[in-house]
């Protein structure tokens, strides 16, 4: 499952429901990432922008994967600014095997740096300040060059 | 009509364009200078899915987006 | 930190737990791993022997290794017994990058399985069955054969 | 004298005897019934420290442990 919140993502309560609902589903491994905003370069949070029509089928095909391999991956990801030190992604794999759900988690957190559609902002002096070093052009970018 | 949208940090409004295939929103949006920082660095869907081919046939009604660098997390 | 607890592990409140203790420490990634008993071959639960002072000198070892990375590594282990669908398990590392924490708990993970010193038995038919052969020869084993 | 314990799921009392280096405590060990099914399988701490080598000198007041094959999580 994909969620989008409005700013940061309160990380306790998502971590316990995703295990709470699978608690009984017969995984052996949860392996959870959870990525918070490090005060760096004077900024004072992020703020993100999220194309959705696109993340969910990127996502979507993320799942089936993960469901090839008897795995589940859920993702949560905040909209908007969060300040310093909150978090503003999590993701998870459930798998009955731990070297499926450590793989999974690895290879899934590689691909969401690369491939969602989401856009970053660094928070400074009251501006929202494109973090464009940061950013990776998705694959056949430059195709209208 | 193709609807074009520009997405994330790139600040321009929604283009309605009467194109065919994605060469002809080529050679409109490399004469944008809006673009120039842009259209080398940016990957293009339609109907939100990505795109390889500049060829691609457009009709009537498709929504072209354009995804400049990304970098959620 | 390594914890030791009798019985079953509370999942939601250890993981809870370490990332508030570390939110304002600037680590930009929290990766766990989590294992929770399986139900198979008919077994009621698991239950776990462990040898401390050894587990201990292997835990201050990747701690250093850790240290040395930028990261901080926390594990929390069941002794005793533990019941279909608990948590025996838990493992994190807090890291500024994600590269550091998405290979360190990998690495962590699978030496933990082949190096720590703790025992697994079925818990089947009010029996505790040694789990000989899911369990693995420690390094220089035979030494005295 | 030196102590030896087996742990886990070894079913063996402590054994306090008087060697002076692993050798020693090997040829003990084989010659005990209860040990066949361990020993080819079993790791040798001394004083908390994994040995790799028999030659292992041993001295009054050393704590050897014998440690079958591992599982945790």
């Amino acid at each position: 499952m994909l969620y989008l919140y409005d700013g940061s993502l309160d990380v306790a309560s998502i971590l316990k429901d995703w295990y709470d609902i699978e608690a009984k589903s017969n995984y052996g491994a949860y392996v959870t990432f959870v990525g918070t905003v490090r005060s760096e370069d004077d900024i004072d949070g992020l703020s993100f922008d999220i194309y959705e029509p696109i993340l969910q089928k990127w996502f979507d095909t993320w799942r089936e994967k993960a469901n090839s391999k008897g795995a589940i991956i859920k993702m949560a990801h905040s909209r908007g600014d969060v300040m310093l030190h909150k978090s503003s992604y999590i993701s998870a794999v459930f798998s009955p095997k731990r070297r499926v759900a450590l793989e999974l988690i690895d290879e899934f957190v590689e691909d969401f740096k690369a491939s969602a559609p989401i856009w970053k902002y660094d928070l400074k002096d009251k501006k929202r300040i494109y973090a464009k070093d940061r950013s990776t052009a998705m694959e056949h970018s430059g195709l209208l060059a | 009509m193709v609807r074009v949208e520009f997405l994330g940090p790139i600040q321009k409004e929604v283009l309605e364009l009467d194109i065919i295939n994605l060469n002809e929103l080529a050679d409109i949006l490399q004469d944008d200078k809006d673009m120039k920082e842009w259209l080398d660095i940016s990957a293009v869907a339609v109907n939100d899915t990505l795109v390889s081919n500049r060829d691609f046939a457009l009709k009537d009604g498709d929504k072209v987006a354009i995804l400049p660098p990304v970098c959620g997390g």
